[in-house]
């Protein structure tokens, strides 16, 4: 099996070249991208077959660092990671057949693209630290490059750098973690690794610099600023690829080390873990709510979702340091399947987003409004797909973060008050960033889809071609599907718990009408089959009824609106007046936001501007001081570039004495 | 189920009759709402043109998941048929399916009044939420489950007792409770052409039958908190599964009457304080999330001494 | 020496020679610059065939061991590309009128003495050759790099010489100095200068003179290192000079004067009281690889970006020199092979860029992934992997260093790291200005072979996904040797 | 031998040191140059002493060169350049003389002190012959480093490397010395022509400024 994911992955790889040497033109796009569709099915199966019961697989191979070779492994989360990547990947490249066709530079999309499928792939299947390392940072690499996609804007180069930057800072992150773990004789496969013990210290640093090589490419704050910069800027079914599956690669190398190889750690590295997680996920929405570029929300929201897995791996950690193992393994589930319910629903979105690019031009909420009469299919998944992200039963997204919550509600019995007291404040925040990604997505559909047209843009929009539709409704039935009959999925996420926790949920397929049933019946249970049946049934009967014993008669007329209708599509409500309770009630202190009213006095003619002020605090203290500390130090030091000889010959003197008296202090 | 769907309009009906009574009017009658909404139903649907499929379905979703999340409550005995089908939290995240709904229909008709309160809604929403869901652990903690009939028959066994925490929690809900209900002080069901006016203004754009529903809903609603605060707080006199039928029969007398005093205390409460500005909201809210959360804290450390 | 002038040794040695010999003397600019690609030729299957050919016992002046011979092919081998380069590039320069036909005749004879001078001391078994041959390779590069004769060029070439030759003097003091501990041990004359006889009696030298002379002798062939703060005239005799210069310069120069210095390590490291070389090395190092890191930002001439990064280059092979150790040493040893090997393609490459573009002006340059695909990607493939990025061999040499160094000295692997990361976003900076945005300012039509550079980047992509096992084990041989 | 020819050796290396240290003092580029001739004359007395007690006849030829290239030819070339080029008469200095006679007083100790570390299995005359081929090789740069003046830095050079040929002939038994010292000569000759033939009198050091940052790397 794992040859088979490995041949994929190198097919993916090839197909690339071979793009590379075709041109790489429009000519051939939709070739390659079905061919890169058709290669996702090798990783896929691979996984399924592993989940399915069949043993780990190694494969050696000799490439790589060399007395190591290059080391190759298929266990359970490495399946449950590769089916993740295999579906997202075959979406975005049927997706890709389609959106490519509008492709302003197919040459610089269709080459980069199979690869970057292939080198997650292989991040995935790595079993050695160089391995890894290598097919994690051409990921970022090629990734990089899509993003250039549209290389003369200004703001996507600008994107690219930083996140560019940022992933080579991740990678150095990593690089460290590796080396403490493999030692200083180089033991750099994973199996060394695992077997090799380590003092707490040691284990914790390991883990800090995981959180932050992996944090950084998964969008945890403060790591996250490149990401609602880079993912947007990049075509939208990379955009959906690095947000939904790229994100979830670097979920997966956090697990990697943190579940599997670092070994056991101490309980109180996982409160931070957690806070961190559920600020990023606060953090990450309430950006969200603020964002008028539907891509750069979608960003965002991602970056909520990654604090939400991030703060249930912190419980899992939490609990498994503890010994715990069984709820342990149901933080873990919910980790798993919300990273893989991420995934389906955030390429579903950033592939509407990517419909409605195509259609109107346009990704500013501002400049659409009412897709719903124009894109009718698209609306209805991209429906689908609000509501899953929203956490509303019964969608998958919900499923996810129920289980999440199940396993908050057992921190009681964790021993140390510490967790007690944070795990129910985390829980808190993750309930605020659950509400508020319901206001957020409710912006995103309200005002983008529902409406009036707000450009001409949009009131000619034309539903997109076949091929972006079949991609988008395979991930909307997915959502509805893991949504409404979840237990199959813990089933099968069950294995890679199991290795991880060395405990698992109870099996959930065997419960009367596939309930879920997390810890104990009388505990707690959640059946969104029968939710779900009883919402169908009672909103049809409701409908009946009415249209049975009430009136049918229907009429359309000119909107009421308290007797004020303005024709003008203007005086919509619009993006930023949609998020002004929020941004009043929760961004005045979190991102600084102020309001200046600019009232002329009667008589003048001049308008009235209303002006919305935003500071980024992370950014701008963060990382604009770093950025200006180098470009300080930089100009400093270059003065020495313009000295005269004598100078530079008086500096040779100067390190020659300097070295002469140390020989002689040496003595 | 049927149940309360049938009485849901009536507590709407007696709050309003408490209200007129002690501002000195004698007010409609209690039944005055069955007769609106049969009213409702009878007319015409007026549509705006702009309106889209999803404008037309929302009323029944709305209708449908409030009704599923009510059917889920025990009223008067335990273990009902499907009461496993859903615990507490996702009780509230069908309510929360409901509110995303209507606010995006809210949105749908292109109107400045519908976005106005499809987001006011939302951001009461995004901080109620939380509340209820610190709300719920502390409950849950003490009960050691988030399944409602599991957590009314809990709270009724004498050992329980009176807790700090489980005041807290009462109070927290409560606020939760009027703010998703859209009552005053958070939001006034009375008016209409308002600028602070939330709940209403998102269902502005409808007319008959539609609005009979989102009516019907709303009621639901109230019922809906009414009753989980009686189950949880006051379980007395709730049967319990196994119990015969004179014991159901007193458990729903008894529900009635709690049912019937929670109106009453309503309408008191209403016409005792004033509608707060919209932005005092999440102040008054945040006070509940901050209960919620002492409430959860307070547990911890009387468990832990 | 044992070998007939068959011998590859000798005609490593002798085709340069005689090469330089000739053209001094033949007249026009094809011929010489076939003349030159075919000498450079010569010179590289000769030592790529030392791996076959029994290899000749030591004598008085040569020696050919493990060591230097990873040193000679990759020089004979970049001297060969970089001959293919030029013919290309020299012959822009003189359509475009910016050199003479006098000046060319001049520079290829230059460019072999140039490259006789470095096969000579890299296969001179005697440190006063050794000494010599640097020196003759550094006074041709000098007067290479006034090639132009613009004032920005004579500016260069004399503070180039002027450092250099203050370097040189230090380093023959440091020559004298050992020549001066090993004399009581080894006897009078000759067998006080070879290598094979010093490393054989270093034990019972005397180990303050060998201190004294090592820190000459660093800081005398540090200087060609390009170390900091000896480093002052590298950036400008890269930028100055003629771009075949630069590569070599960067690529081959530099390479030498740090096996040099390598030698002297392992002279020192065979006398165990004397100073440890090693934290020296670690210290300029670290401070050579952080300066040129924080320079690269202020950069405003294309090739003076990259001879900064060399500076940094060159720092972290010294810094994994410096460390030792077999996992280190490797990485040093490849590191160096990768960075010859990168930073003379990029080199390249940058050579047609300045001739396409008329100026070396970084702002002045964009977009050449729109307007010159194949070299633009080619230039960006290259700056990718000088600043570490994988699948190039750059990264696996980074990937042995600070994980090696990380589990050994945690504070040093932070330096380093802050380092790599400050270079990187430059050079990064850098590359995003240049091949990608809208394409500006004039597009020169460049008949030129693009051959070398892709060659040397689909060597280094090869080297950093699969190393062959002969060339591992050859490495870790010499890893083993540095100690 | 050993008593009287050492004495003599040490008497020369040490006189070496001191006509160094006259360079430094001087401020005067014409006295400058003849104090540097006599310098080499002083280089070349050493070296031939050396080879003298050393019985190497090919030191005669590196004194020999010493002599006749240093203490005549480059001094020579140096005055028609100085006049040609029309070159301040005063040397400037950076720092004032008597502090730089302070700094070399300190690297003649450090020299000192450094050849006083090694242990005493080398040989007496070479250990001696190198503390002052030391001081003289450091005095030499910080001539070159406190003068501005083209002239007097390559000055400082030459003395530099006077000290070098003074380290390898008193380094008993030394092959290349004769070969070493040509190709010094030939690295002088270099750089002598480079004065006159490229006039890089001033983008020698900063005299002016402003004039400079238009040829210096970046500036364009």
């Amino acid at each position: 099996m794992v040859e088979l994911a490995a041949l994929s992955a190198l097919s993916l790889v090839m197909l690339s070249l071979g793009a590379v040497a075709w041109g790489g033109g429009a000519r051939i796009s939709g070739l390659v991208y079905g061919l890169s569709a058709l290669a996702c099915l090798g990783p896929g199966a691979a996984g399924i077959a592993i989940l399915g019961g069949v043993p780990p697989q190694m494969l050696t191979l000799p490439v790589g660092l060399p007395w190591i070779g290059a080391h190759l492994r298929l266990d359970a989360l490495s399946a449950v990671f590769l089916i993740l990547i295999a579906i997202g990947g075959a979406a975005a490249s049927v997706y890709a057949i389609g959106y490519g066709r509008h492709e302003s530079a197919p040459e610089r999309v269709v080459p980069f693209f199979p690869a970057f499928i292939g080198a997650m792939t292989l991040v995935v299947l790595a079993d050695d630290a160089f391995s890894f390392l290598v097919c994690w940072e051409v990921m970022s690499l090629l990734s990089w490059a899509l993003v250039l996609a549209h290389h003369r804007a200004p703001e996507v180069r600008s994107a690219a750098y930083l996140y560019l930057v940022m992933a080579a800072f991740g990678t150095m992150a990593l690089l460290l973690a590796f080396g403490l773990l493999a030692g200083g004789n180089g033991a750099y496969a994973f199996s060394a690794i695992r077997t090799a013990s380590r003092p707490d210290s040691v284990a914790v640093a390991v883990l800090a610099l995981v959180l932050v090589g992996a944090g950084s490419k998964a969008g945890l704050a403060p790591l996250h600023v490149w990401l609602p910069q880079a993912h947007p800027a990049a075509p939208s079914h990379v955009s959906a690829l690095m947000s939904g599956v790229m994100t979830k690669v670097a979920v997966y190398a956090f697990i990697r080390v943190a579940f599997d190889l670092v070994g056991p750690l101490p309980w109180w590295i996982s409160p931070a873990l957690l806070m961190l997680g559920a600020s990023t996920a606060v953090l990450g929405i309430l950006n969200a709510m603020m964002a008028d570029d539907m891509k750069r929300l979608l960003a965002y929201s991602t970056i909520e979702n990654i604090g939400v897995i991030f703060a249930a791996l912190g419980l899992a950690l939490a609990f498994r340091a503890n010994g715990m193992t069984a709820p342990a393994a149901l933080a873990l589930t919910a980790a798993l399947f919300h990273a893989f319910n991420h995934m389906t629903f955030k390429s579903l979105l950033f592939m509407g987003a990517g419909a409605v690019l195509t259609a109107t031009g346009r990704r500013d909420l501002d400049g659409l409004g009412g897709l719903i009469h124009r894109m009718p299919v698209t609306s209805v998944l991209t429906l689908i797909g609000v509501t899953a992200i929203s956490a509303l039963p019964p969608l998958n997204g919900f499923a996810s973060e129920w289980l999440l919550f199940q396993s908050i509600l057992l921190s009681p019995g964790l021993p140390q008050l510490g967790l007690q007291i944070i795990v129910p404040a985390a829980g808190g925040l993750l309930a605020l960033a659950a509400a508020l990604a319901a206001a957020a997505f409710v912006r995103l559909y309200g005002v983008g889809f529902l409406g009036r047209s707000r450009s001409d843009a949009a009131r000619d929009a034309r539903e997109v071609d076949r091929c972006m539709l079949v991609a988008m409704t395979g991930l909307g039935s997915l959502c509805v599907l893991a949504g409404i009959v979840p237990a199959f999925v813990l089933d099968a996420l069950a294995p890679a718990v199991d290795q991880l926790t060395a405990n698992r949920l109870p099996q959930q397929m065997a419960e009367p009408w596939l309930t879920l049933i997390p810890v104990a019946e009388a505990r707690s249970t959640y059946n969104p089959l029968l939710v779900f049946a009883f919402i169908a049934i009672a909103a049809s009967a409701s409908a009946l009824a009415m249209h049975r014993f009430g009136s049918r008669a229907l009429r359309r007329g000119p909107a009421w609106d308290c007797g004020f209708p303005e024709p003008s599509p203007a005086t919509q409500y619009g993006a930023a007046s949609f998020a002004q309770p929020i941004r009043r009630v929760l961004g005045s202190q979190i991102l600084r936001a102020s309001e200046t009213v600019d009232m002329p006095p009667p008589g003048d003619p001049r308008p009235a501007r209303h002006r919305v002020t935003m500071h980024d605090v992370i950014w701008e203290r963060l990382y604009l001081s770093v950025a200006r500390g180098v470009v300080y130090v930089s100009a400093r030091l270059n003065g020495l570039q313009f000295l005269t000889i004598r100078v530079y010959l008086s500096l040779v003197m100067g390190s020659l004495v300097g070295l002469l008296l140390a020989v002689a202090l040496w003595h | 189920m049927l149940l309360v769907v049938a009485l849901a309009p009536g507590l709407i009906g007696l709050v309003r009759k408490v209200k007129a009574r002690l501002t000195r009017r004698r007010g409609a009658p209690i039944l005055q709402p069955y007769r609106d909404i049969a009213r409702l139903m009878r007319k015409e649907a007026v549509l705006a043109e702009n309106a889209s499929w999803l404008f037309r379905a929302t009323p029944y979703l709305v209708f449908a998941a409030t009704w599923v999340a009510a059917a889920l409550v025990p009223t008067f005995a335990t273990g009902l048929q499907f009461s496993w089908t859903a615990d507490l939290i996702a009780i509230v995240a069908l309510l929360g399916s409901a509110r995303f709904f209507l606010a995006l229909a809210g949105m749908d008709i292109g109107t400045s009044f519908g976005g106005l309160g499809a987001s006011r809604e939302m951001m009461i929403a995004s901080v109620a939420e939380p509340a209820m869901l610190l709300t719920v652990f502390s409950i849950a903690l003490v009960a050691g489950s988030t399944q409602l009939s599991t957590v009314a028959q809990v709270m009724a066994m004498p050992e329980v007792g009176l807790r700090v925490s489980l005041g807290m929690a009462l109070v927290a809900l409560v606020i939760v409770a009027i703010a998703e209900n859209a009552r005053i002080p958070v939001d006034n069901p009375a008016t209409h052409l308002e600028l602070t006016m939330v709940h209403e203004a998102m269902v502005l754009e409808y007319s008959g039958r539609h609005l009979a529903m989102i009516e019907i809903a709303a009621a639901l609603k109230l019922l809906l908190y009414v009753s989980l605060i009686a189950c949880i707080f006051w379980p007395w006199g709730t049967a319990r599964e196994e119990a015969g039928v004179g014991a159901m029969a007193f458990g729903a007398l008894a529900y009635l009457a709690k049912v019937a005093t929670a109106g009453v205390a309503l309408g008191v409460l209403e016409t005792a304080i004033a509608k707060m500005r919209v932005f005092r909201v999440p102040d008054f809210l945040g006070a509940a999330l901050m209960l919620g959360l002492l409430g959860t804290l307070l547990l911890f450390v009387s468990r832990s001494l | 020496m044992t070998g007939t002038l068959f011998h590859p040794l000798a005609v490593i040695l002798l085709t340069p020679a005689v090469a330089a010999a000739l053209l001094a003397i033949l007249p026009g600019y094809r011929l010489t610059a076939r003349l030159n690609v075919l000498a450079s030729a010569l010179a590289f299957l000769a030592a790529a065939s030392l791996f076959v050919v029994s290899r000749p016992a030591p004598g008085n002046y040569l020696l050919v061991d493990d060591l230097n011979i990873v040193f000679v092919v990759l020089n004979t081998f970049v001297g060969l590309t970089a001959a293919i380069f030029s013919a290309s590039y020299i012959g822009h320069e003189i359509d475009s009128g910016h050199l003479k036909a006098a000046h060319v005749h001049f520079y290829h004879a230059m460019y072999q003495l140039m490259m006789f001078g470095m096969n000579l001391a890299l296969v001179s078994n005697n440190i006063g050759l050794m000494w010599v041959a640097i020196e003759l390779a550094t006074l041709t590069t000098v007067l290479m790099v006034g090639l132009y004769r613009t004032h920005e060029a004579l500016e260069a070439a004399w503070k180039y010489f002027i450092l250099g030759s203050v370097g040189i003097a230090l380093a023959l003091f440091g020559t004298i100095l050992v020549y001066v501990a090993a004399q009581p041990v080894l006897g009078d004359g000759t067998p006080s200068m070879i290598w094979t006889g010093l490393m054989a009696g270093a034990a019972s030298f005397d180990p303050a003179m060998l201190n004294l002379a090592f820190v000459f002798l660093l800081l005398g062939y540090g200087t060609k290192v390009g170390l900091v703060p000896l480093h002052a005239w590298l950036p400008d005799a890269h930028a100055e000079g003629p771009t075949p210069i630069s590569a070599v310069l960067s690529g081959l120069l530099l390479n030498v004067a740090l096996y040099a210095v390598l030698r002297f390590k392992m002279l020192m490291a065979a006398q165990p009281d004397a100073l440890a070389p090693g934290p020296l090395m670690v210290g300029m190092g670290l401070l050579s690889l952080v300066f040129a890191a924080f320079m690269l930002y202020a950069r405003r001439d294309i090739k003076r970006l990259f001879a900064y990064s060399s500076i940094e280059h060159m720092g972290i092979i010294t810094f994994a020199f410096g460390m030792g150790g077999p996992v280190a040493n490797f990485a040093g040893l490849l590191h160096m092979v990768m960075h010859s090997l990168t930073k003379s393609a990029i080199f390249f490459g940058v050579g047609h860029v300045a001739q396409i573009r008329g100026t070396q002006r970084i702002d002045a340059i964009r977009g050449l992934t729109q307007s010159h695909p194949v070299l633009g990607w080619g230039l960006a493939l290259a700056v990718l992997a000088i600043a570490g990025m994988p699948p190039f061999g750059v990264f696996m040499s980074e990937f042995l260093v600070v994980t090696t160094s990380f589990a050994r000295t945690p504070v040093l692997a932070g330096i380093l790291i802050l380092g790599l990361l400050v270079a990187f976003g430059a050079l990064l900076l850098r590359l995003t200005g240049l091949v990608f945005g809208e394409p500006e300012g004039p597009a020169v039509p460049i008949r030129a072979s693009l051959v070398p550079l892709y060659l040397h980047m689909g060597l280094v992509v090869i080297a950093g996904l699969y190393l062959p096992p002969a060339i591992v084990t050859w490495f870790q041989t010499v890893a083993r040797l540095l100690g | 031998m050993s008593g009287i020819a050492f004495d003599i050796a040490h008497l020369l290396a040490g006189g070496l040191v001191l006509v160094s240290f006259m360079m430094i003092y001087q401020d005067r580029l014409y006295a400058l140059l003849n104090v540097f001739a006599l310098h080499a004359v002083v280089l070349a007395a050493a070296v031939a002493w050396q080879a003298h007690i050393q019985a190497a006849e090919h030191l005669y030829l590196t004194a020999a060169i010493a002599l006749v290239f240093k203490a005549i030819v480059i001094p020579g070339a140096l005055h028609r350049i100085i006049r040609r080029l029309g070159i301040h008469r005063t040397v400037e200095q950076v720092v004032g003389s008597g502090l730089t006679m302070l700094a070399g007083m300190g690297l003649v100790a450090l020299s000192v002190v450094l050849m006083l570390g090694i242990t005493a299995n080398s040989d007496a005359i070479a250990r001696e012959d190198l503390a002052f081929a030391l001081s003289v090789v450091l005095l030499g740069l910080l001539m070159m480093v406190t003068r501005r003046n083209a002239v007097s830095q390559v000055v400082g050079f030459m003395s530099l490397e006077n000290g070098l040929i003074l380290a390898a002939a008193g380094a008993r038994g030394m092959p290349l010395v004769v070969e070493i010292s040509v190709a010094f000569s030939v690295l002088i000759a270099f750089i002598v022509i480079g004065i006159f033939l490229f006039r890089i009198r001033e983008r020698f050091d900063t005299v002016d400024v402003v004039a400079l940052d238009n040829f210096r790397g970046e500036r364009r």
